[in-house]
């Protein structure tokens, strides 16, 4: 039974995925779309079934498929594992999901190529579902490499447009950079307990003492990696940015909601091994809190809106990370789901302006959208709210949360957070302004065109942002259904509802008051004084290295990519023209020895009978005078 | 001995033919006669005995290497019948020297006393001065003929004064006697110097370093034919007697003499090999890949108690591939002034068939697996290894390696180059040759043990 | 029944080939492959049901040697691959017409012949002459079918000729040493030696010399991107698919068994050696300009991993070495034929002159697509599996083997998601590209479905081979 | 003849057809004009049956003796076919000095 409704809630999306390959084409757009849309409702609708069984059996379902890997000293089989964490993740990937398909099927109408996009988010979801369920680290790294995939096929998926290709294999081969680490991860993992699965992984860790920390740390760390690639933390974050070449609703799904939390996934998981390295618990806690502002104060100058959005994902994933290295990880997860719900409707809202633009993304030629996009600036207005951490909205709780274990474990980590949420309120106020207030700036032309979205694109930007409104009630301070529900996972009794004094409601109203100042400057600039960021060639001083990212890109490039092709031309003028010369030397050397040899046989007789009589008295002294 | 008398007189026969006008058939007869001729041969091989008070020996050895000198005979005169065929009024005497020649060379390989041993490489040599020089008009055979000549009778200068030397030390001819003596008895230093002489006399016949230098250029003058002969039959005929020379004479080699021997293979075949790469003509190139081989063949001499099979069959697959090459190199170069590489441009394309032969004969040559040349070089390693000669064997592997260079350098030109010219008529007998000496030389690479087995000690 | 048989039907099919004629080669080549490959399933089952097909006869006395073909679960996979990828190569040259096509294909099955001789041979002097025999084939396939200028083909095809005779002369010369010492040449008999210190050494580098300029390993690679790019698309296929198999092969049969110690004392000079190859190949192939020079040079970082595998003397990398080789061997078949299918449309293997071909053909640009995410080992496909085994043997011996080596599955990303970004993607390009025709599709189809299920479902691949691997281990580890 | 043999001693005869073959080797290689190069030969053959003779004297025994004859009637069949080959090169090239034959080289 089980086991043949993971199967469905596997291969549904996959079946959708090939069935959209092969006859998408001639079904017709629409009917493309639908399908891919049910197979993943499919998919929500077993996970909810799952859902209700675990909540009651509290039982993890265990499923072996077949052997898979053989290594000497343990063998991978091709297993699933439902528990409480993975059931999570199904939800909401496969929830937000299908909500995504059906917003797409309006969105990618005027696509040539709509069933292809169907298909790939198809796999996607199949990916990430392979990625949340899988029984052992090796199952986790094909969804891994899989959305990984996915991910490169989507934003590069106008393939006409080489910035759009570019941008999509960046995504790719920072992705890899990550991989590379996870499997050493796994190595690591593989030869110290000898196995990859999960369960036996944690009993073996959990249950034996005197393990070699050192090692444990690498791996730790090397896994941790793998998780910066994904999660795209500082130093591997530049490709998320970039990766808004794609359509919005991908943006929304991959670089948003789902697979962006595949690294917190992963360290939740095995968050029994990083309880034992503390050194790298504190690296990703700098990592993300650093993270965090970086991507806070380059957002704070985007122009365009969808980069504004990308660089707050970045800066969340970062908070998600600082909870992670404080070892809170329901609060991380919980952020996780808020943040999937307020973003995943913020880019949705986002893609409906554009759409409702035609395209265009920069928020200086938009305005004054209020009064044609009215549902879309409702639920825009509430998910800014969310991520703003304004109560009662759900953001408010998670991040609140972070904040507090920021608070008790460590003020600086605190304070660089604050700061962070506290720009996060003002950038997305801005974009909130300069979108929708106002008087609209951009072309006549557009203007006329100008539309509330369809149904189809609307429906689900409400329901997402009744999400993102009433999700903080699954944990709220004093009673947390969530930390209950994630308990069995953990090794470390979880950080059970802090007792609630003074203290954490001081630090909520600074958290609360740091969203309003936040959202109160954005006003005066935006409303009040009605500014419109200047062109890019008028943006100077700091504000010019904010708006292109402290240069990081053309760093980067410079150090790692430049190099490595100036490499490549060396060898390839150097070095190999040099080694099969040397070879080819070889024969050139001997064929010039047969050349000057020609001119000894020279045919004259007395020289030929001179060397004979030569050769007779060398013999002869050899042989008779020398002995 | 009955094979030697048939053979004279198979000889004589080819010249009364001449008188009775019977050209037509001379060729037929002769090969007809050489196969009777090599029957008997087979007879007398499980007979050892000694003829005459020890002039002429036949062992298994001799009998052996007649055989092969006999099949080899054949091919030649059969090719003859093509080569001489506007030119009739000579026809027998080619081929009744070819015949006589066969004697000398026989009487070599099975002399029992030096006498014999002397007058059979004299009837071989004056046999090919002739022949070399036997296209009378042409000034390049008869340089050629010049060359070989001077030197060759310098040479047997030389080994008449080795003989004379070792009879002077002995006291007899006999080298059954010789060799009993240079076991036992206290030797006058005359001896080995004899012995030396003789020995640097035949390192002369099979155009070893440094006594090589006519090889190539007699190669290049002489007409096709005779080089054929030369570089098959003279030179097999000679290593031959040169190891049972060295075999019957004195059993136990000094060390100076071993180094020697390691010399001059190894500066035979570097010499050669190296030679033969910028070689256009493509009968001096396989002059030089002669002399490299003839370096291989020296090999033999550093383990004489057991290499005659090595020998025989190093000598046997050598001389196939070498029969099959000329053949075609008959047929290519039958109406050009030279024998340049570029007579043989896109044969693979007009003459396919024969193409493949010469492909195959200088693979064998060059010593690549399933030809008889593999083989022979892999015994012949594995046993100079066993004489513990293993610097010898890198070198001569080295040397393979370079050999490779010009073999393939003809094989391009018969792939790769578009043909230059068309050539009509198929000659059958030539056909024939080719064909059949390649398909022994493949048997023989399939089937090692036939011939190696034959004188495994 | 044994395995002799797959040799005959080889042999046999060449000769029928040839005589054949132009007109039927193709087919009968074709048939001929098949029933190899039929053949070849019969016995992989009757060696499952344990019997014995080995094959045994003595062939010359003096030097002792005999015609011995022993069958263990490695030289079956290895035949395998061979009998599987001939046919699929003999298919995917149905497109293009050859002229003289008798010889053509007749040499094709006679190639393979001589592979699967030197996969069985269990006699140093056969597998010897088997070897040397697979040279002549893919000499004159290269030499008069290649393409590009014939000049320029002949040197490269000359060089790369002698280069390997060159080497694999030294190996004979190690085998003649080694029959000196054991008396024969079976492989068993060599197994039981046990040589000095020295000895070893040199025996190991004369065999180091023929496989690492066969496989290639650098810095003896230097043939190898000329000839892959001047060799006709079926040459460069039986090169890189199954040959250079054969010196990864030869490795693990008689390189690290008979020389142990050597293997031992120097694994890590052996094994940074394939490494630097794997790092230096994936650099060099950035900036190439000739597609198949690409695959070249990508199929030396991926060789150079599996060697490196090979040297750790472990069971797993023995094991991902030979997974490695058999999923390198089919998706190599396929790149090389995606740009065999390119070349046979725009008649050029130059990077710069290809780009905007997906949108004339979806179908083509998704195949090609799955083989270059097979190339740079996505999970779920077969490379993945021998990739992953590899690096953890690496990750065994020193984790920053590992970090080096896995510096592959980035580098690779890189240069393979390039050309494919060069070649396929990017506006439309002005020259026609017809969509992939049945056959072209069937045969990259039929690769890319054993490339996902052996991904998958390695197990019997694996089941079959480890035991001949542990045994072989046990004879490194002897004494 | 014997004792006389005895008084002289078998070393002076080897030294004196040693000297003499040295002279005709010398002949061989320093002169160019064919017959010279010829008669030089002839010389050094000569030398060597004179030793023979020498020998088989010092051996009390007639092989050697017998193997002069066969020397000399070689060495005039040799001279035979050599004649006729400079007569055809006098032909061909009308001079008989070795150095002009230098066509086959290289």
């Amino acid at each position: 039974m089980d086991t043949s409704l993971t199967l469905l809630l596997l291969l549904a999306p996959f079946i959708g995925f090939l069935f959209n390959v092969f006859f998408g084409k001639s079904i017709g757009k629409s009917a493309s779309g639908i399908l891919g849309t049910l197979t993943v409702a499919t998919s929500f609708a077993t996970s909810v079934y799952f859902f209700m069984q675990i909540s009651q059996t509290h039982q993890a379902i265990q499923i072996q498929l077949f052997d898979w890997i053989q290594i000497s000293n343990f063998k991978v089989d091709f297993g699933f594992l439902l528990d409480q964490l993975s059931i999570l993740w199904l939800l909401f990937v496969t929830g937000i999901g299908s909500l995504i398909h059906l917003y797409s099927i309006s969105y990618m109408h005027d696509d040539e190529n709509m069933h292809k996009f169907f298909a790939y988010l198809n796999l996607f979801i199949f990916f990430m579902i392979t990625l949340v369920i899988g029984s052992n680290l090796l199952v986790l790294f094909i969804g891994w490499e899989g959305v990984g995939l996915c991910s490169y096929l989507l934003i590069g998926f106008w393939h006409k447009n080489q910035d759009f290709n570019d941008a999509a294999k960046k995504a790719f081969i920072m992705n890899r950079i990550g991989d590379l680490g996870l499997l050493i991860g796994i190595f690591i993992i593989g030869s110290m307990f000898s196995t990859l699965d999960y369960a036996t992984l944690k009993t073996a860790i959990t249950g034996t003492t005197n393990l070699n920390i050192t090692w444990i740390s690498i791996a730790a760390f090397a896994l941790f990696i793998g998780a910066c690639g994904k999660s795209a933390q500082i130093p591997l974050y530049t490709w998320l940015p970039d990766a808004m070449a794609g359509p919005t609703p991908v943006s929304a799904l991959i670089h948003a909601a789902t697979m962006v939390t595949a690294g917190i996934f992963m360290i939740t998981r095995l968050n029994y091994l990083f309880d034992l390295a503390p050194d790298v618990q504190n690296i990703i806690a700098i990592v993300g809190a650093v993270t965090s502002l970086v991507a806070a104060t380059i957002a704070l100058v985007q122009t365009d809106i969808k980069k504004v959005l990308a660089y707050s994902t970045v800066s969340q994933l970062g908070l998600m990370f600082l909870a992670l290295g404080l070892g809170a990880y329901e609060v991380a997860v919980f952020h996780v789901i808020t943040h999937a719900f307020f973003k995943a409707c913020l880019f949705l809202g986002s893609g409906s302006v554009i759409h409702a633009l035609h395209g265009e993304q920069d928020m200086r030629k938009m305005g004054g959208l209020k009064k044609v996009m009215g549902i879309t600036f409702f639920t825009f207005l509430i998910s800014s709210l969310a991520i703003s951490g304004i109560p009662p909205f759900s953001g408010f709780f998670s991040k609140d949360e972070i904040l507090m274990v920021a608070f008790e474990h460590n003020k600086v980590l605190w304070i660089i957070a604050s700061l962070a949420s506290l720009m996060t309120a003002f950038y997305m106020f801005r974009l909130l302004y300069l979108t929708f207030f106002n008087e609209f700036r951009g072309t006549a032309e557009q203007k006329s065109h100008l539309h509330e979205s369809p149904s189809l694109i609307t429906f689900p930007l409400i329901v997402l942002a009744i999400l993102a409104t009433i999700g903080g009630l699954i944990s709220l301070p004093t009673n947390s259904w969530l930390n209950e529900y994630l308990a069995p996972l953990f090794a470390k009794a979880s950080h059970e509802a802090h007792h609630f004094g003074t203290t954490e409601y001081a630090l909520m109203a600074v958290a609360v008051l740091g969203g309003l100042i936040g959202i109160g400057i954005a006003y005066a600039k935006y409303i009040k004084q009605n500014i419109v960021p200047e062109e890019d060639s008028q943006i100077t001083g700091f504000a010019k290295v904010l708006y292109n990212k402290y240069y990081v890109d053309e760093i980067y490039d410079a150090i790692f990519v430049q190099s490595i092709n100036s490499l490549s031309k060396f060898f390839n003028q150097y070095v190999e023209t040099t080694l099969s010369s040397l070879v080819f030397g070889l024969g050139k050397v001997t064929n010039e020895l047969g050349f000057q040899g020609k001119k000894i046989q020279n045919g004259s007789i007395g020289r030929y009978l001179f060397a004979f009589v030569l050769g007779i008295c060398a013999i002869i002294t050899y042989l008779f005078l020398a002995q | 001995m009955n094979t030697l008398i048939a053979i004279i007189g198979l000889g004589v026969l080819c010249l009364l033919f001449e008188i009775f006008e019977l050209r037509k058939a001379i060729v037929p007869v002769t090969i007809l006669g050489l196969l009777a001729v090599l029957g008997l041969d087979a007879s007398e091989f499980n007979a050892p005995e000694a003829y005459y008070n020890n002039m002429i020996i036949v062992t298994k050895f001799s009998s052996a290497f007649s055989g092969l000198f006999i099949i080899l005979t054949i091919f030649l005169v059969a090719l003859g019948h093509k080569f001489y065929e506007n030119q009739p009024s000579k026809i027998s005497d080619f081929i009744a020297i070819k015949v006589f020649l066969l004697a000398g060379a026989v009487a070599m390989v099975s002399f029992g006393n030096l006498a014999m041993f002397f007058l059979g490489i004299e009837v071989l040599s004056i046999a090919l001065y002739i022949l070399a020089a036997s296209s009378r008009l042409s000034l390049k055979s008869n340089e050629a003929g010049l060359k070989y000549f001077l030197m060759g009778s310098f040479a047997s200068g030389i080994i008449l004064f080795g003989i004379c030397l070792i009879y002077g030390a002995m006291g007899t001819f006999d080298v059954t006697e010789i060799s009993e003596m240079s076991r036992s008895a206290e030797l006058p230093v005359w001896f080995p110097i004899g012995i030396a002489l003789v020995t640097i006399g035949m390192f002369f016949k099979i155009a070893a370093v440094p006594f090589h230098f006519w090889a190539p250029d007699v190669y290049e003058g002489a007409p096709a034919l005779t080089t054929a002969l030369m570089s098959t039959l003279a030179k097999v005929v000679a290593i031959a007697t040169l190891y049972k020379l060295i075999t019957v004479m004195n059993a136990e080699i000094s060390e100076g003499f071993q180094h020697v021997i390691v010399i001059i293979s190894m500066a035979s075949m570097t010499v050669g090999n190296i030679m033969a790469l910028r070689q256009v003509n493509v009968k001096r190139m396989l002059a030089f890949s002669g002399i490299s081989h003839a370096g291989f063949m020296i090999m033999t001499l550093l383990s004489t108690t057991n290499a005659a099979g090595t020998l025989l069959y190093y000598t046997s697959a050598y001389a196939l591939a070498g029969i099959a090459a000329f053949s075609v190199i008959l047929y290519v170069c039958k109406n050009t002034e030279n024998e340049d590489v570029t007579n043989f441009h896109g044969l693979g394309k007009t003459n396919p068939l024969l193409a493949a032969i010469l492909t195959a004969a200088l693979l064998s040559m060059a010593g690549i697996p399933i030809f008889a040349g593999f083989f022979a070089k892999m015994v012949l390693f594995t046993q100079t290894i066993q004489a513990g000669f293993i610097a010898l064997v890198i070198v001569a592997v080295i040397n393979s390696i370079i050999s490779v260079g010009y073999y393939f350098k003809l094989i391009l030109a018969m792939y790769t180059k578009e043909p230059n010219e068309t050539r009509t008529g198929t000659p059958v007998v030539i056909y024939a040759v080719a064909v059949v000496a390649i398909v022994l030389n493949i048997a023989l690479g399939m089937f090692p043990s036939l011939v190696l087995d034959l004188l495994a000690s | 029944m044994n395995v002799s048989l797959i040799l005959i039907i080889l042999l046999v099919g060449a000769f029928a080939t040839y005589i054949a004629g132009d007109k039927l080669a193709s087919k009968v080549a074709l048939f001929f492959g098949i029933a190899a490959l039929g053949c070849s399933v019969v016995l992989l089952n009757h060696f499952n049901l344990g019997e014995n097909i080995s094959f045994l006869s003595q062939w010359i006395n003096q030097p002792h040697v005999s015609f011995s073909l022993n069958a263990d679960g490695l030289s079956m996979a290895m035949v395998l691959l061979t009998a599987a990828l001939t046919p699929i190569i003999i298919f995917t040259s149905f497109g293009t017409e050859h002229k003289n096509a008798k010889a053509f294909y007749a040499l094709i099955l006679f190639m393979s012949f001589a592979m699967v001789g030197t996969f069985l041979a269990a006699d140093g002097l056969l597998y010897y002459i088997f070897w040397e025999l697979s040279l002549i084939p893919i000499y004159f396939i290269a030499l008069i079918w290649g393409n590009g200028d014939a000049e320029e083909r002949k040197k490269a095809v000359v060089k790369f000729f002698i280069y390997t005779l060159a080497g694999s002369l030294f190996m004979l010369v190690a085998f003649i040493y080694l029959y000196q010492k054991a008396g024969s040449f079976l492989i068993e008999d060599l197994y039981k030696l046990n040589l000095s210190a020295t000895e070893q050494l040199w025996i190991f580098l004369a065999f180091f010399l023929a496989y690492a300029i066969k496989i290639p390993i650098i810095p003896f690679h230097t043939w190898q991107a000329n000839v892959y790019q001047k060799a006709p698309a079926v040459g460069t296929m039986l090169l890189s698919g199954i040959m250079l198999k054969m010196g990864l092969y030869s490795v693990i049969r008689w390189q690290l068994p008979i020389a142990p110690l050597a293997a031992k004392e120097y694994m890590n000079i052996f094994i940074a050696l394939g490494i630097a190859g794997v790092i230096y190949g994936s650099i060099v192939a950035l900036r190439q300009k000739d597609l198949k020079k690409l695959l070249a040079y990508s199929s030396l970082a991926h060789v150079g991993l599996i060697a490196a595998g090979t040297y750790t003397l472990t069971i797993d990398g023995l094991r991902g070495a030979v997974l490695q080789m058999i999923a390198h061997g089919f998706v190599v078949v396929g790149l090389f034929f995606v740009s065999e299918i390119i070349y046979r449309r725009y008649a050029t293997g130059t990077i710069a002159e290809m780009g905007g071909i997906r949108t004339q053909s979806p179908k083509f640009a998704s195949m090609f697509m799955i083989l270059v995410l097979a190339s740079v080992a996505l999970p779920t496909t077969f490379n993945f599996v021998g990739e992953f085994t590899v690096l953890y043997s690496l990750s065994q011996i020193n984790v920053w083997f590992a970090i080096l080596g896995g510096t592959t599955i980035i580098l690779g990303a890189y240069y393979m998601l390039k050309m494919y970004q060069q070649v396929m993607l990017g506006e439309t390009n002005t020259k026609a590209f017809a969509d992939v025709s049945l056959n072209e599709g069937l045969a990259l189809v039929l690769i890319i479905a054993l490339l996902f299920f052996f991904g998958l479902y390695p197990k019997p691949i694996t089941d079959l081979i480890t035991p001949s691997l542990e045994n072989i281990i046990k004879v490194i580890n002897r004494a | 003849m014997n004792n006389i043999l005895n008084e002289i001693g078998i070393e002076n005869y080897i030294f004196l057809s040693t000297i003499l073959f040295s002279i005709g080797v010398f002949g061989v290689l320093y002169r160019r004009n064919a017959i010279i190069v010829f008669m030089s030969i002839e010389i050094m053959l000569n030398a060597v049956n004179l030793l023979f003779v020498a020998f088989s004297t010092y051996h009390q025994d007639a092989q050697g003796q017998i193997f002069v004859f066969f020397s000399m009637a070689v060495a005039a069949a040799e001279v035979a076919v050599g004649l006729a080959i400079l007569v055809s090169i006098f032909r061909n090239l009308g001079s008989i000095d070795i150095n002009k034959l230098k066509n086959l080289k290289g």
